[in-house]
């Protein structure tokens, strides 16, 4: 994996190849959590639903109407954390996401890529 | 005169950067603007030379400063044809809006109307919301016209039923509308209301006086407008003015001060505590220079051109517009998007090709989601922006095509 | 190594002045202090290099605005230790103290006491006067102890009568003592009562740590330690912070807004509305650096020294000096009057000889008050001040005896 | 008269010489107006005493913690206005007074000459 963004729109146009219907992308009915986060950048709105086992994360979906970049992100961060235990997931950092964009907190998609991550520990807050 | 863009341009050094390997386009003007040389030096000049605190001390350098600092304060209530002791430095608009939905709450009472518009910056809704909600009173949002424009019957029925306050925004920073100011204001003081109007988007643009467009009270930023940030200015009538409690209290807005109480500075100094940013007021001032030199007038017209040749080259085919569609309508922003790519995805292409815009919900998430949107990209102008610029524009989305 | 100020002065291109025939001797740093090179330049290259809006815009140049503008606070809450997110960008301390005041007036009810003294500022006096007045509160005004310090006897009394905020300055603007902060916060802490601090003099003059001395709150302003006017900081412990209500609402404060309501932003954002004064955050950045550079035991050390010399050089036979009369109880500012002249004429005395102080009340008049004062003339030093200059100052005020 | 400011201690000297105690300093037991104010230079305190008959002024009186130059403006625009109607007495500019101490409005002391003018004029509004 690995996308330069700022650079070219041939990147973007493989990002959305790869996400125009992103994996995990979805509704859980029997959800243990949903939390819903709106971006301060006004504009990303991101709910990501969470069904444990436990401490053990069984399932994660989320909606959105948010960009290529949030949705890319939420939809790997999904991966990442499945099987995973509750507080391995909160071990995540904002670096693992934005390294598999390559890119740093410097991007002016930083806060689209980290918005999910955000979500998550919130949700995962006091658990 | 027409103004020519070029020589302008000459004047903003940040224009000549180079962004992701093209020369930088600046589109997001309604966000803030550059600032020119003219601007940047006059704020130099007043800290190299003439720096100290204002009307307080009784020495040499002090009264330099303290003049500069009426003069300024007197250009910029000239600017908009106020009277210097009814205008109040803020820190911006927002600011501004704030102080008088505070100043004003005390004729708000359980049942009281205050009627707004959907169109509202966040900074003009959420002011209003809380003091009714505080009050007990009552706020009516009205819609808009076919032509995006404030819904004039609805305001006139809201009225007929009995308000205390009209508020609205001049120009919408998402669609780029006018609303009829004059109109509104001579409505609201038939009915015996208030008109308090959200001039930010048209006071940088357009000729404004607040004896013609006569609210009771509007305000704006200077970093929208060529000066820096952290200075915003609010008009209030002087009879207004009168007779409103202080917002801050401290040094600066008393005459006199004992252990049991004191007794308030004469207008506007009353509403301006603590030391005022001195050269946030310098550097508007002379932004103010710089912008009557140009022609208000000339740069509406500039910026119509630019909105003009920004549509002709638009492919409707892949892109929604927002508002109404002809040129003329449109002070000089537009919003639109890409059918099927997010705006941030459009603003990241741009950005690409050097190009600044701004996606997002523009805070004004009602009027976004009136639109059948979550979010919009939003391209607006200044005096720098050029046709050469929007062709770039148009080139580059074009491009994105490849995303759809 | 001990402060050079000398080397300083180079920085500082206003202290080439000539005024009145004579080289500026700028005695006026309570009020507001003078602006390196550094500073200045740091706002120029934002403006020439970087500007646009922060923390909205998806493009290259807000991103590297965001970033200059996140990394400056961080700069600047780590300057008195705070976490990013306990420090909230004001205008300056007067609009911090009112800010902490509404925010706390929620734990004012009908007989609650806020303590404070009589050597306040009136912006630490006049925020709290009108929240108690509002809430039916009471306000307890301690005196001072013979050294010209708060009096802890009392301060301790009125803390065991039951108080809900204990409230001071850190060093008085008039008098130049320094109050016992530590003390101060462990006494409010220990009998559960919240501790703000005016800390407008002793953070541009002295090392100030929130860590060590523990305020619930405290605000000082950036044109007071080398940094532009329009910029003051405000911070607040994370509890506080996520309990109280915002003060202006708007424009990047919040996450999202319907028709009906709104989500607040997280903390500090959601306590600062509107476009910031992003020109202001850069500017003071660069000022922390420069302070940091010289040390901010340097400075305290420096400014000793020249209280001491100021000291020695006084005819006591003219002139009365208020506070504690001894070089070691100064921070860097002193406070008289030549008997029989007032200050004013002292301070225009002083003019003609090209030497800038205050005179008059220094917005603390019931203090000046309580000192047998209605005006006093004060000196006030900073890094770039040196013991020649303050020989001026006593030569000058020795010929005084002609008007006396 | 004349005083240039901004200049030499001798200056300061002569003014002193002629308004350490000033002329119509003191209080109007009877006074038909008093008024009293503080400038927002945070100092000058001035209190004046009118004595008026219909529309003119008989006297005028003056008390105040104040400096030289509010002291001196004000000694002298009681001298100024006494036997004049309110009418003229309105008519007075600040220009007259700056005039009387050889400055203009970026004096240093521009405040504390005007105060007395603008006591006056607040004495007599509406009248
Ligand atoms: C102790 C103290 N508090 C508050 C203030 C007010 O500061 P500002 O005018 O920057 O709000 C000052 C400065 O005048 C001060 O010395
Ligand atoms: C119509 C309108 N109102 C208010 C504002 C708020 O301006 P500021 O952020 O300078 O307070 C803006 C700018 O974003 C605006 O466009």
């Amino acid at each position: 994996m690995g996308w330069r963004i700022k650079v070219e729109p041939r990147d973007l146009r493989d990002l959305l190849k790869r996400f125009k219907n992103p994996a995990n992308y979805g509704v859980i009915e029997n959800a243990d959590i949903v939390l819903e986060e709106t971006d301060y950048s006004c504009g990303d709105k991101l709910r990501m639903f969470f069904k444990l086992e436990g401490k053990r994360i069984m399932d994660v979906k989320f909606t959105s109407e948010a960009c290529l970049f949030c949705n890319a992100s939420a939809s790997l961060l999904a991966d990442l954390v499945k099987g995973k235990t509750v507080e391995e997931a909160l071990n995540v950092k904002e670096e693992d996401l934005l390294r598999l964009f390559n890119t740093d907190s410097k991007s002016p998609r930083y806060r689209c890529i980290v918005l999910p991550l955000r979500v998550l520990k919130k949700a995962f807050q006091g658990l | 005169m027409p103004l020519d863009p070029y020589t302008v341009r000459e004047d903003f050094p940040i224009l000549k950067r180079v962004i992701n390997g093209k020369s930088l386009v600046y589109f997001n003007n309604a966000a803030t603007t550059q600032k020119p040389i003219q601007v940047v030096e006059a704020i130099k000049d007043y800290y190299y030379n003439y720096n100290s605190d204002v009307l307080r001390s009784v020495n040499t350098l002090s009264s330099q400063a303290t003049d500069l600092y009426m003069k300024a304060r007197r250009k910029i209530a000239g600017f908009i044809g106020a009277g210097e002791d009814e205008v109040i430095f803020t820190r911006n608009t927002t600011e501004g809006l704030n102080m008088v939905a505070e100043a004003l709450s005390g004729r708000i009472r359980i049942g009281s109307v205050v009627v707004t518009s959907i169109m509202e910056h966040h900074s003009n809704l959420l002011p209003w919301r809380r003091i009714v909600a505080r009050k007990g009173g009552r706020l009516t949002i009205v819609g808009m016209n076919r032509d995006f424009t404030i819904d004039m019957d609805m305001v006139e029925k809201s009225l007929e039923e009995g308000c205390e306050i009209l508020t609205t925004l001049h120009i919408s920073n998402v669609l780029g509308t006018v609303n009829p100011v004059r109109e509104l204001s001579k409505l609201a003081h038939k009915h015996g209301c208030l008109f308090i109007l959200d001039a930010a988007q048209s006071v940088p643009h357009m000729p404004f006086n607040v004896k013609e467009v006569d609210p009771d009270a509007t305000a704006f930023s200077g970093h929208k407008m060529l000066g820096p940030t952290g200075i915003g200015v609010l008009y209030v009538k002087r009879n207004i003015l009168e007779e409103v409690e202080p917002f801050l209290l401290g040094g600066g807005m008393v005459k006199t001060v004992t252990l049991e109480t004191q007794v308030y500075e004469d207008i506007p100094f009353r509403f301006e505590a603590g030391t005022p940013n001195i050269e946030g007021v310098i550097g508007l001032a002379a932004a103010v220079d710089y912008l009557h030199k140009i022609g208000l007038e000339n740069i509406a017209e500039h910026e119509s051109k630019l909105v003009k040749h920004l549509l002709e080259g638009l492919d409707r085919s892949i892109v929604e517009i927002y508002g109404p569609g002809e040129a003329d309508k449109y002070a000089g922003l537009l919003s639109f998007n890409v059918k099927g790519v997010h705006p941030h995805d459009v603003a990241q292409f741009l950005d690409a090709d050097g190009i600044m815009i701004r996606s997002g919900a523009l805070c004004a998430e009602p009027l976004v989601n009136a639109l059948g949107a979550s979010a919009v990209a939003r391209v607006s102008f200044y005096l720098y922006n050029t046709l050469e610029e929007v062709d770039r524009f148009n080139e580059s989305l074009k491009k994105i095509r490849l995303l759809v």
